[in-house]
């Protein structure tokens, strides 16, 4: 799953929004972290605040990468990578893992986004014609999460917004974004629209409102992160 | 006891056609033999059910490398570039499925239901064809069963029954998809003799196994 | 569950049932042996012929009672008595039981009878105003089950047939049985009624004719057992 | 973690009119504990999800016996004959509700799912007021989920986290139990420190658990 190495800015970005997501976890909260950038939010989890992992191909206690001489073939993310369990973690089979996801028992998945709207739909799985990558198990994560948080970039690689006013891509689930963080933003999904409420200390509202071409309430109490 | 063979014996007499439930997540808990067993058979025109479509090199990927599967039903294929391809050149067909409501409806398979509904899919794609069914004011999505001819399952450990034992992540669709096929070969890293596992540490009951194949873990 | 000691001639009746019984369980079979009479048929189980038994609460490899000293509360059968388990027995939850008894994988279930029709039909767990039992797992049982026989006595303890042109009694299942075997008879159920194939030795046809309400079609070659 | 507490300040919350689902067959796998901490404590009104009414002086049935039951949900009263009698006399709703379709409703409730559809039922009185659903030309009933406010469910040991061991034929509703239920209570008969359950022998994720109440083996 690995790609290019990223350069020290674009790695800088991934790792801001991974922190600003990791401080969005409530104490004792279960949660799913999506392959790519929410990856990152492990590695800034608040201590000592009873955060479980779930990963979504069959357990509870997800923890870090060993080391490769500990790697177990039959212990891996849902990305195929070795990783390891934290005590009273505990394993069960894809039926299973799929009623802790899809029965309201997941507090919150983190996963990655193509685009967001303003009614919170999310693109995620598909590109026509050149990402037929398939939705494995996001579908299920967004529609059964207490609540969802898109982790990306706020625009893609060719500079074009990514949060937009009505989604062009194939739909993962409707309406069920809350929240979407970016190396630019904080954004709330509202009954109103999107509210914008924190912006990355680099950053200007005035370049958000450019970068994104979905209206945008601004919070007048704008915070910084 | 179930017949204890070689994966080229245990797969001896799948046909060109056939249908099979591949377990596994990303080639975690997959009976990698059997496949391998497979491709050495040259059996062709498989429909494969399988969580994701693996690796290129190692695998169920492999299957599909090798133009064996006409038809691919699984949650992902990203993995797997030359899946892609096949699906594009209209070589292999593909049914696109959450994960969720995979494992559900190939469970449905296994338990004698006719169907089980799901919110998950509504307002997408993964509407297609498929009946909405309002309970109690929501909206919900009918998926039906999955079954097949073969399933391809893999275990841990198990005994001569074939109850069987799957270390860590390595369960996944393992129990859903022995239950659901019409044959189910059940490849082992380790045979006990029938007494040695506790009853209560057995992830999948020996009574959906129809046959066991040794072979060394990989 | 034990009811009133029975008398030698009614206990004879009923362990001849289940002697036929159990000749009819296929090799390697899985069979659930319902709470009552049924039980009986696992002290006539063919040696060596690898026959398992489930329990509907959950686990299969059901073996005999245990002595008074041995009995574990945590493991006992349907009705709740205490029981064994079998070298290669497996537990498992309520879910996964009944997924091996609707799912096809149990070849034979053995359950008493109220009422068995020309149809089929059985009527099992519920007398109106009397009896209010419930079905427990009966109507899957025998809706799920590739085989189901009913081990019951010929009649009531009015001496009125319980083998009937059509149920009166509310139904477990529609068209479900397919052997019916009592102290009298082995019937099977065909596409064209009821089928007499086996009467037992210390009775005529004529008699079994007479104790049955429904129209039974004579085997030519009639066995006894 | 979660809190463990005594029996009685485990069900100090639960009030009148509560549903409540409780785990066990015939008693085996019942929080006995619990159920009696709840008799004490007086609460009534309440509707139960339990597979049977069990013994009149024992577990479920106590409630049953005491008055506390407005409605009992479950697939089997035969062995405890005050539950027909207010049955007979109006005193309880009873819905009964075979076995397997039991369980799947309520693994429905735990597992958001709206219904699954099973030919269980079909042409016997458990049609009433269920709809009919074809799927490929076989007719099935839609068998809706089944949510509680509580759960009382059992274990033979559980860690800190609520991770939890059932030994052999005490698994019974336990599992789909917790899932179903807003606030699930577990009793326990041992109690240990979280990391001492093997993960791949954890019966009933702790994630379903909210609090636990320890008490001895009975």
């Amino acid at each position: 799953m690995s790609g290019p190495p990223l350069s020290d800015e674009k790695q800088g970005k991934r790792e801001r929004i991974a922190m600003r997501v990791a401080r969005e976890l409530p104490e004792g909260s279960l949660v799913n972290l999506g392959i790519g950038l929410p990856t990152l939010v492990a590695n800034y989890l608040p201590q000592g605040k009873g955060i479980l992992l779930q990963s979504e191909n069959g357990f509870i206690g997800l923890g870090p990468e060993p080391p490769k001489s500990k790697a177990d073939k039959d212990l891996v993310n849902a990305g195929g990578s070795p990783v390891t369990l934290v005590p009273g973690g505990c394993c069960f089979d894809s039926a299973l893992s799929f009623s802790v996801i899809r029965g309201g028992h997941l507090d919150v998945t983190v996963l990655g986004g193509l685009e967001v709207d303003e009614d919170g739909n999310l693109a995620n799985y598909l590109i026509p014609g050149k990402m037929v990558a398939g939705m494995g198990g996001a579908m299920d994560l967004v529609t059964g999460a207490k609540k969802v948080i898109v982790a990306m970039e706020h625009v893609n690689k060719f500079g074009q917004p990514k949060i937009v006013k009505r989604c062009a891509l194939p739909l993962t689930a409707r309406e069920e974004v809350d929240i979407v963080v970016t190396d630019l933003a904080f954004i709330r999904v509202t009954h109103s629209g999107l509210l914008l409420e924190e912006i990355a200390e680099d950053t200007t509202v005035e370049e958000v409102i450019e970068k994104t071409a979905a209206k945008l309430t601004v919070l007048p109490k704008l915070k910084e992160f | 006891m179930k017949k204890v063979q070689t994966p080229e014996e245990a797969v001896h007499h799948i046909h060109d056609g056939a249908s099979i439930m591949v377990s596994g997540f990303m080639c975690c808990g997959q009976s990698l033999s059997l496949i391998d067993a497979l491709i050495r058979r040259g059996t062709k025109g498989l429909t494969v059910i399988c969580n994701d479509a693996g690796f290129p090199e190692r695998g169920v990927g492999k299957l599909i490398v090798a133009g064996r599967v006409r038809k691919f039903i699984g949650s992902h294929m990203g993995t797997n570039h030359v899946a892609g391809q096949k699906m594009n050149s209209g070589e292999m067909e593909v049914e696109l499925v959450p994960q969720g409501s995979l494992a559900e409806r190939i469970r449905c398979g296994g338990a004698g239901l006719g169907g089980v509904l799901t919110p998950t899919g509504l307002g997408t794609d993964a509407e297609t064809g498929k009946r909405k069914i309002d309970v109690d004011g929501r909206k919900y999505l009918l998926e039906t069963p999955l079954h097949a001819d073969f399933a391809f399952v893999k275990s841990s450990a198990c005994d001569k029954l074939g109850n069987a034992f799957m270390a860590k992540s390595a369960k996944n669709f393992n129990l859903v998809m022995a239950m659901a096929a019409q044959h189910t070969i059940l490849e082992t890293e380790k045979l006990v003799e029938v007494g040695e596992l506790d009853p209560d540490h057995v992830h999948l009951p020996g009574v959906f196994v129809d046959s066991i194949a040794f072979a060394r873990r990989r």
